[in-house]
């Protein structure tokens, strides 16, 4: 059973300090493939989970799609800005700081009073069940979905389109 | 077997990074980024609980499934906006924003 | 024809209500209304006057107002009283009428000024006329704005507003002191009417503290009308006013008011000491104050205006040491003499195209005879030589004081009774005897008017009023108290008294001295005319100046308040309004401050909203631990 | 007898506005017309209310009642009436804006929307009179800060909208703190299980001693204490007047009539009707308070009066001082006081009307109300000047005229008041009358430097009254003097309520 | 019961809605991108009238659908409101468009259709996912909408403000439904409410932490204090009809989602946090109507009073009512809101747009030019400031009654007195309108006739809903609000 907190440890681990590296690293490229890592990490704790299905698509839209997505944006626009300091003052930052900081606070305070017994058995998050899931009680939210996905795909249109023509 | 705590101490961090990440960063596509930070963090609550939770079932898997779809929906029409910006001000600095105010 | 009573005040209304619409149209013709008008209440006034001998009372009143359970009449009513003062009105009324057509003569607004007039006569005969005291304050009220109308007729000239002003506000002072007593006499006896007030107050049912400053309170308002001290600074200065309106008003009518007022409302005079004495000695200080200032003022009218001020103190005294009948006789026969003197005085100012002062007339005997004669008969009058009216009058109210036993009022009275012969006959003389000095004081381009005799339209008023002043005074001789007993007949006001024999000669001599020191002086010049002055400037130069009243008034009372209202205005605009608009801005400087944070950096509103979040959510729980929200 | 015709009444005018509506701009006549005579009807129907209205009853009279708006809880009812202390007041709304609408000749510029706008606060001021629900009245007390708005902001003089902007915000205040005693007062009743907001079930809700636990005497005297702010603010009670001089000022005359002759005596009416009306006992323990206020008003004012150089500011503090008397009258608790409060409001309705059109007219010529730039006005323009000198003395208290009668009667009452509701009540009297002297001051003083005097160069030629202005003039000053001639054409309406009230104290 | 024997009439107005929204995009597909389109504008608005008829037909009777879709009256009511809402800021849209070449007409209408699909079945769906989806299908598209005017940079600047703050919105909801989630096993709302009182017993810190996530997070979408902070600058930048829909639609919808997880999920333990909803009411009038007192540019200053009236609607809340008096009072004030609000953004959008700039001065002397609009607009703002004959007033009156009978008098003072303040500036704007002199004399508008038609509904709604309130309330009284 160590072995599986080792493995959690080093997930966590990986994924938190990637993700501290998004925020701190200068160059943008850097930035957007340590928030690959992070993703990948979070990906290893579903399949920590058990939660396969979930493991796989997030590997495949956002460690597949979105870092690329973000990268196609960081190309479209200019790269130069990634040289910059992080310009925020510093009053700014620490005021950030201290905000999500307590706010930390106060959540894991929260976690930590959690006091329900945690399931011992596993529910293995197939793609089956979560397929009878999703079409049984969640079909509204599933059509629901498929309009959201166009109209996102009509307004990106929309407004990423060159303004030729 | 690793208690449910731990996932949701490690969601909680990520979303504070994230949130960090939004309230700091100049650079949009970070400032994005961070979102999406934020978003998984939800993910691994919901995916944790539905695992290990008090009362594990598979429903928040579902949901998980339906954050990740809107979270990639959110983040093509934030870089379609971004792109759009970039085309009127000719800069994604986040600091360079302030057009309208008061 | 007495139960038409009502008629005598509506035909001066009526008058009123013609001029005022046709006037325009009628231009100098408007006198003729106004005389036919007094003349028809003259009329009738004699019928009720002989009814009213014949013993029968009158009293008609309707509903005025109810509230809550209480119920206040008006009406009139005729008594023995205001039958007489019935007369008297209306006869110098009517004769006024008269000599105002010659005398007006010319002036613009001659229809107003006998719609002013017919007003007047109007109020004054409601008044006299009142059922209960409500009505009469009602009326009391309006001959004061008739006099503020008329004596501020010539509106053109500051003095005259200013005047007018004058002479409203401090009858107003006392006008006020009235309207409470009014007030207190209603709450405590339950009534207006006088029947009801005198038996509460013969019964006992008001405690005399009470009646004290009830009576107090009624009698500042005669003060105010009747210009005693300290509220007489109105009636000289009311002399802006055209002569005529100063002989009807301002001498035998209005300021006989407050007079009037004591004489009816006696009963709870009677049953105050208190107030008898108050009223005694403000008539007494008032008299002998005056008559001073008379001994040195040159200006013809005020010489009479003091005059009528020092004789209603006269009137005062007898009423405030129970001569009921004295201080009312006095009024009739004052009424009388008083007018004709400032007729006569007008005329002598007709005749010298308008100039008053007497230093610039002089031997007007020969030019203007008829004037002169009445105006001396008038002078007879006034200074108490027998047996003009003044003479009997006077008899009466020394019989009166002497009666009550105090020496101080008494020597007070004499004294004042010498002064008045004195200054009288100063002004009888410097005016028509010796030569005339009109053209001394020619100032340059004026050239040299005559004096002449006025017309008779304005003569004939003077010979009646002559005759009157000769033969009024003898319906109350030591002889026959006719008068004494008309007035006092199922009335309640107290024994009168009859005088000593010897205060027949007393009050002779005294008129004697005083027209012997102003022959003296005045006629003679064996004693010169600055004898006196030079033997005490200081007290000369004080009473020029009046005793410096109108200064002291001015210095203590008008400017504090106006300062007053000075500061308390920078304070309603400065601090209560300012307060008002600091709201305002403060409302607007909070939003700024807010709007402020608004910076358009999206990362600040994040910020803005992780902080403001966790401190909103911060204040609520500790609120709701602090035990609020239950 | 007409049904429901007092509903007519009130609505009547909206009519009016809207056929106006309906007529085009440049009709300026036709629109002048149609405002003369809907608010002639107007005028006609509320006389007839008057005649057919009968003395001696304390019970609303002319009702109406239906629901209006069922929330459940409550319902927000349509309840109209009128007795003895609105019927006066209803008349003299309907009198004065109809010669309000006569003075309004004068207005050149905007006629259509000025007349709407007139139209609609006509509407406002009679519901007030008749609502007899809260929320309804409520609704129209609200309804008169529109209209009132437009009319000093358009037709005003040079500060007319900052005068606009407070007038609207600083009485809307005012209001506000009025609803909130409303629905404080409302939500109590509830609490003993009795929803309505209808004033006078109210009343003996609050009256009931079965309720008194719930209901507390604290609780009513906070509650009398918000009413008497809030219709402080309208009436106006020092030290919340300031509005009012801006006000009145910048108004337009007809607005300035209506102004000081109808708006001002919403406050008062309010006051009455529910502080009096509801809490009387707490009225009463006030009583000291509100005359001291009075007192204080009559004084204050006359003493501002005194110094004002402008005179429509010097007749608006005017206005101020006189109210005064009305609070005094009230404060005393005597037939006669509150009588007199009621009779201060008709007539001060009159006198204040006449006075503020005098000075319109005046300005109409001479183009200032600076007095030091007018004088000897008499010599160009007599009839004016005459009618301004009735007009002053009318003000003044003369008697024969109506101001006599109240200040008689309201000093009556405070003189009369026993000792247990006012302690130092002649005192405060006294003092007060004091106030009557400064005013005749101020007035008087105001003439000497007007009418009187030597003319000014610059008005030298000057047109008289025009006949239209008559008709104002002369109906206002008739009113004037009937009223002060024969008081009891009023008094009789007035009496029963007055006892009712009164003898609702210490019950 | 699962979703394969339900009934799905119930969803009928939903999916017809669909539908016609598919059917119109694929005629604006087939159109051409460029060019004006009127024609699917009012394809738009007769399809969004064809779904208010369903849902008046169709959801009369309650039903539910696998609990995750419901119908009750509070739904009904809700949707009627947003897809009357949709349907002015459409009708208005119309006429905006024909002035602005650079926006794209067809993919606006698609959109509006899209988001208003979004909110119709957020408002009746009683499972956090089905809500959630719903909710995000509303953000995206208004984050789109927000964005159309391309080549404007405030437009794209706007845009981008909302949707990065939006995404963080939602991170924070969604954060707060998982705990939800976990700690009860089910997104089902219902569920989640019979089980709230015992959860609330263990869970005391992570319930609120919870719940207070989804305060923030709809707190932004409502935007009231202190989450309010994008509403201005995004009102600002985005085009007039689409502010119009943010401050109406969107508001709205939020309202209605907040209200049903509050009442449903934490109505049984209301006590623990009506007073922090209500602290936050005073500070969203506080705010809103101060701020407002300053600004100068219209939208932005009615996007002040957007937070300011969000104030109002939230009191019912704050106040603890009975749970159906405080929706009688926020129905009948969202149906007032819907009515005065796009009423006066009908002519705002005109006006600004025929003045070229967006300054109240836009409005100087409009009486002059025209006055039917200026009547109109000053018929809407006195509604806003609630003052009498119009839906505003009754509304509010009726919501400050409310808060006075839960006895939270200070609450009430604060409420009365800032809607006095408020006086200020829409009287500003009045000022403007009639004591002004027109920029220039000459110009009289024209107004075109989707405008003076959207005015004269919503004039029509202001009055008619004041003075025939009580249709309204007698229905609403006799209703059963919430099947649960």
């Amino acid at each position: 059973m160590n072995g599986e907190l080792i493995v959690f440890l080093i997930l966590a681990i990986l994924a938190i300090s990637s993700a501290l590296l998004v925020i701190v690293l200068k160059r943008i490229a850097h930035r957007v493939l340590s928030m690959t890592f992070t993703f990948f990490a979070v990906a290893g704790i579903y399949f920590l989970l058990r939660a396969e299905f979930i493991g796989i698509v997030q590997i495949m839209v956002y460690v597949g799609a979105l870092s690329i997505l973000f990268l196609f944006g960081m190309m479209m626009t200019d790269h130069k800005l990634a040289s910059y300091t992080p310009g925020r003052s510093l009053a700014h930052q620490l005021a950030s700081f201290v905000g999500v900081l307590t706010l930390l606070y106060l959540m894991l305070r929260g976690i930590f009073s959690l006091n329900v017994p945690s399931s011992q058995d596993i529910s293995i998050g197939t793609a089956d069940r979560i397929g009878i899931e999703l079409y049984s009680n969640y079909v509204v939210a599933f059509e629901g979905a498929g309009i959201l996905l166009l109209a996102a795909l009509i307004g990106a249109i929309v407004l990423a389109r060159k303004e030729a023509d | 077997m690793v208690p449910i705590t731990l996932y949701l101490a490690l969601a909680a961090v990520l979303f504070c990074i994230g949130l960090y990440g939004v309230l700091t960063r100049r650079h949009l596509v970070i400032v994005l980024v961070s979102v999406e930070l934020m978003l998984n963090a939800v993910n691994i609550n919901l995916v944790a609980f539905s695992s290990i939770g008090p009362f594990a079932n598979i429903t928040g898997q579902v949901f998980s499934l339906f954050v990740i779809t809107v979270a990639a929906a959110e983040a093509a029409v934030g870089l379609a906006i971004l792109i759009a910006l970039y085309r009127n001000r000719k800069s994604i600095d986040v600091i360079k924003q302030d057009l309208m105010r008061w | 024809m007495i139960e038409f009573a009502w008629l005598i005040p509506v035909f001066p209304l009526l008058a009123f209500v013609l001029l005022l619409l046709f006037g325009r149209i009628l231009k100098e013709r408007a006198a003729y209304v106004g005389i036919i008008a007094l003349a028809a209440s003259f009329g009738t006034s004699l019928g009720v006057l002989f009814e009213r001998i014949g013993g029968e009372g009158y009293k008609y009143v309707v509903r005025w107002i109810t509230f809550g359970e209480h119920t206040i009449t008006m009406g009139y009513e005729v008594t023995a009283l205001n039958a007489m003062m019935l007369i008297v009105v209306t006869t110098v009324s009517l004769l006024v009428h008269l000599f105002s057509k010659q005398y007006m003569h010319g002036d613009e607004r001659f229809p107003v000024f006998y719609s002013y007039l017919a007003l007047f006569s109007f109020s004054m005969l409601g008044l006299v006329l009142s059922p209960n005291i409500l009505q009469l304050f009602i009326f009391w009220e309006l001959v004061g704005v008739c006099s503020f109308l008329l004596v501020g007729f010539w509106y053109f000239k500051p003095e005259a507003a200013a005047a007018a002003k004058k002479a409203f506000l401090t009858t107003r002072i006392g006008d006020v002191g009235l309207f409470i007593g009014l007030v207190l006499t209603f709450i405590y006896m339950g009534s207006f009417e006088y029947e009801t007030i005198f038996a509460a107050v013969q019964n006992g049912l008001v405690e005399d503290k009470m009646i004290t400053i009830i009576a107090l309170c009624i009698f500042l308002g005669a003060v105010g009308k009747s210009a005693q001290f300290p509220l007489h600074v109105w009636l000289p200065d009311a002399m802006e006013g055209p002569t005529p309106v100063s002989a009807l008003i301002h001498a035998a009518t209005m300021v006989a008011a407050g007079v009037y007022l004591v004489g009816v409302m006696y009963p709870l005079f009677l049953a105050s000491s208190t107030a008898m004495t108050v009223v005694a000695y403000t008539g007494a200080i008032t008299a002998i104050f005056a008559a001073s200032i008379a001994l040195v003022n040159t200006d013809i009218k005020r010489v009479l205006a003091y005059s009528t001020v020092s004789q209603l103190g006269f009137m005062m005294v007898a009423l405030g040491t129970g001569g009921y009948v004295a201080g009312l006789f006095h009024l009739m026969t004052h009424a009388f003499f008083k007018a004709l003197l400032f007729l006569g005085s007008g005329s002598v100012i007709y005749g010298m195209h308008h100039r008053q002062d007497i230093r610039e007339m002089g031997g007007l005997w020969s030019k203007m005879k008829i004037t002169a004669i009445t105006f001396l008969i008038g002078t007879l009058a006034i200074a108490g030589v027998p047996p003009f009216a003044g003479f009997w009058s006077k008899e009466v109210i020394l019989a009166s004081v002497l009666d009550s036993n105090d020496p101080i009022l008494f020597t007070i009275i004499s004294i004042t009774a010498a002064m008045t012969a004195f200054y009288m006959f100063r002004l009888f003389f410097k005016t028509f005897t010796g030569k005339y000095r009109g053209d001394d004081h020619l100032e340059a381009g004026e050239h040299h008017h005559e004096p002449h005799e006025s017309p008779s339209v304005m003569t004939i008023p003077l010979i009646v009023l002559a005759i009157l002043a000769i033969f009024a005074g003898f319906v109350n001789t030591p002889f026959s108290h006719a008068l004494d007993h008309f007035l006092t007949e199922g009335l309640n006001v107290g024994e009168q008294a009859h005088g000593a024999s010897w205060l027949v000669p007393y009050s002779i001599a005294i008129a004697v001295i005083g027209i012997f020191l102003a022959y003296l002086i005045y006629y003679k010049g064996t004693i010169s005319e600055n004898f006196f002055p030079n033997l005490a400037p200081g007290v000369h130069k004080v009473l020029l100046n009046k005793y410096y009243l109108d200064e002291l008034y001015l210095a203590v009372f008008v400017r504090p308040v106006v300062n007053l209202g000075k500061v308390l205005w920078t304070i309603d605009r400065f601090i209560i309004d300012g307060i008002v608009n600091l709201t305002g801005y403060l409302t607007k400087g909070t939003g700024y401050v807010i709007s402020r944070r608004h910076t358009g950096q999206l990362q600040t509103y994040g910020l803005v909203t992780i902080i403001g979040g966790l401190a909103v959510i911060a204040l609520a729980f500790l609120l709701r631990v602090r035990g609020y929200f239950g | 007898m007409i049904p429901n015709v007092l509903s007519f009444l009130v609505f009547l005018p909206l009519v009016g506005a809207l056929v106006i509506l309906t007529i085009p701009n440049e009709h300026k006549n036709v629109i002048r017309t149609v405002a003369g005579i809907t608010t002639l009807v107007a005028l006609i129907l509320s006389i007839f209310v008057w005649n057919n209205f009968t003395r001696g009853l304390t019970e609303m009279q002319f009702t109406e009642n239906f629901k209006w708006i069922d929330l459940g809880f409550v319902s927000f009812n349509y309840e109209l009436g009128v007795d003895g202390l609105s019927m006066p007041l209803l008349v003299l709304t309907t009198i004065v804006s109809f010669l309000a609408m006569v003075a309004s000749v004068s207005i050149k510029e905007r006629v259509k929307e000025y007349f709407i706008w007139m139209l609609i606060l006509l509407t406002g001021m009679l519901g007030v009179f008749v609502a007899l629900d809260m929320f309804l009245f409520f609704l129209f007390f609200e309804l008169t800060l529109i209209p009132m708005f437009f009319i000093i902001g358009i037709w005003g003089g040079k500060e007319r909208e900052y005068a606009a902007f407070k007038f609207l915000v600083y009485t809307g205040l005012g209001s506000a703190l009025m609803i909130i005693a409303f629905f404080m007062m409302f939500y109590q009743g509830l609490k003993v299980g009795e929803s309505t907001l209808n004033f006078l079930r109210l009343a003996e809700i609050y009256a009931n001693p079965a309720y008194a636990a719930v209901i507390t005497n604290t609780f009513k005297s906070g509650l009398f204490l918000l009413l008497f702010i809030a219709f402080a603010i309208k009436l106006p009670v020092f030290p919340f007047h300031t509005w009012l001089p801006d006000a009145h000022v910048q108004a337009p005359t007809a607005a300035s009539m209506i102004l000081a002759g109808v708006l001002l005596k919403m406050g008062a009416y309010g006051l009455l009707r529910v502080g009096f009306g509801i809490l009387p006992d707490q009225a009463a323990n006030f009583a000291t308070l509100i005359a001291i206020l009075g007192a204080m008003n009559i004084i204050y004012g006359a003493l501002l009066a005194l110094v004002q150089k402008d005179l429509k500011k010097l007749v608006a503090y005017s206005s101020i001082s006189h109210m005064g008397i009305v609070l005094l009258g009230m404060a005393s608790f005597t037939t006669a006081g509150v009588q007199g409060a009621i009779f201060q409001l008709v007539s001060h309705g009159f006198i204040a009307a006449l006075l503020f059109f005098m000075v319109g007219a005046i300005y109409e010529r001479t183009h200032t109300r600076m007095i030091e730039e007018l004088g000897g006005l008499s010599k160009t323009m007599p009839i004016l000047a005459g009618f301004l000198l009735a007009a002053v003395m009318a003000s003044v208290g003369l008697p024969g005229m109506s101001g006599f009668i109240s200040e008689f009667l309201a000093f009556t009452g405070i003189f009369w008041t026993s000792p247990d509701v006012i302690p130092a009540a002649r005192t405060i009297a006294v003092i007060a009358a004091l106030g009557i002297i400064l005013t005749a001051a101020y007035l008087l003083w105001a003439m000497q430097r007007t009418t009187f005097g030597p003319l000014h160069q610059s008005h030298a030629h000057l047109e008289d009254a025009r006949p239209i202005e008559f008709v104002p003039m002369v109906c206002l000053l008739g009113l004037v003097i009937l009223i002060g001639v024969y008081p009891a054409i009023l008094g009789d309406v007035i009496n029963t309520t007055v006892i009712d009230i009164v003898s609702k104290i210490g019950g | 019961m699962t979703a394969f024997n339900a009934d799905w009439s119930l969803m009928t107005p939903e999916i017809v809605l669909a539908i016609l929204a598919l059917i119109v995009f694929t005629i604006d597909f087939t159109t051409g991108i460029r060019g004006k389109k009127p024609f699917i504008g009012v394809l738009s608005v007769i399809s969004l009238l064809i779904t208010i008829f369903l849902v008046i037909i169709f959801n009369q009777t309650p039903g539910t659908i696998t609990h995750s879709f419901i119908v009750d009256p509070f739904a009904m009511l809700f949707k009627i409101v947003i897809l009357i809402g949709v349907s002015l800021v459409i009708i208005t849209s119309m006429s905006y468009l024909d002035k602005h070449k650079d926006i794209f007409h067809g993919e606006m209408y698609s959109l509006f259709l899209f988001a208003a699909l979004g909110a119709i079945l957020m408002v009746s769906s009683a499972d956090l996912i089905t809500l959630f989806v719903g909710l995000e299908l509303l953000s995206i598209s208004s984050y789109c909408l927000a964005g159309f005017r391309r080549s404007q940079a405030k437009s794209s600047e706007a845009a981008l403000k909302y949707v990065i703050l939006g995404g963080t919105a939602s991170a924070f909801i969604l954060y707060g439904m998982s705990f939800l989630y976990g700690l009860t096993g089910t997104t089902n709302l219902v569920t989640i409410g019979e089980n709230m009182p015992v959860l609330y017993g263990h869970n005391q810190y992570l319930i609120t932490m919870s719940l207070l996530f989804m305060i923030a997070g709809f707190g932004f979408k409502i935007s009231i204090v202190p989450f309010h902070m994008w509403a201005p600058d995004v009102y600002e930048g985005a085009p007039t009809p689409v502010t119009g829909f943010l401050a109406v639609v969107s508001k709205v919808a939020g309202f209605g989602i907040l209200l049903r997880i509050l009442a449903l999920g934490f109505g049984g333990i209301y006590k623990e946090w009506y007073f922090i909803l209500a602290i936050i009411a005073a500070l969203t009038m506080i705010v809103g109507n101060t701020v407002a007192l300053l600004q100068t540019n219209i939208k932005r200053l009615m996007a002040y009073s957007g937070i300011a009236q969000a104030g109002y609607l939230l009191l019912p809340l704050a106040a603890s009512l009975n749970l159906y008096i405080s929706l009688n009072m926020i129905v009948y004030y969202a149906f007032a809101y819907v009515f005065m609000t796009l009423g006066a953004f009908a002519i705002i959008s005109y006006v600004t747009d025929s003045a070229e700039t967006e300054d109240i001065s836009s409005f100087a002397g409009l009486y002059k030019r025209s006055p039917f609009l200026a009547h109109a607009m000053t018929v809407f703002l006195v509604s806003m400031a609630g003052l009498p004959l119009t839906a505003g007033f009754v509304g509010k009156v009726y919501i400050f009654l409310g808060v006075i009978t839960s006895e939270m008098v200070w609450l009430a003072v604060i409420m009365i007195v800032t809607s006095t303040i408020s006086f200020f500036y829409y009287f500003g704007i009045i000022k403007q309108m009639y004591m002004r002199a027109p920029i220039d004399e000459s110009s009289t508008l024209k107004i075109p006739t989707s405008i003076s038609l959207v005015v004269t509904i919503s004039l029509i709604g202001t009055f008619g809903l004041a003075i025939f309130a009580n249709f309204l309330m007698n229905y609403m009284n006799g209703l059963n609000w919430i099947v649960l």
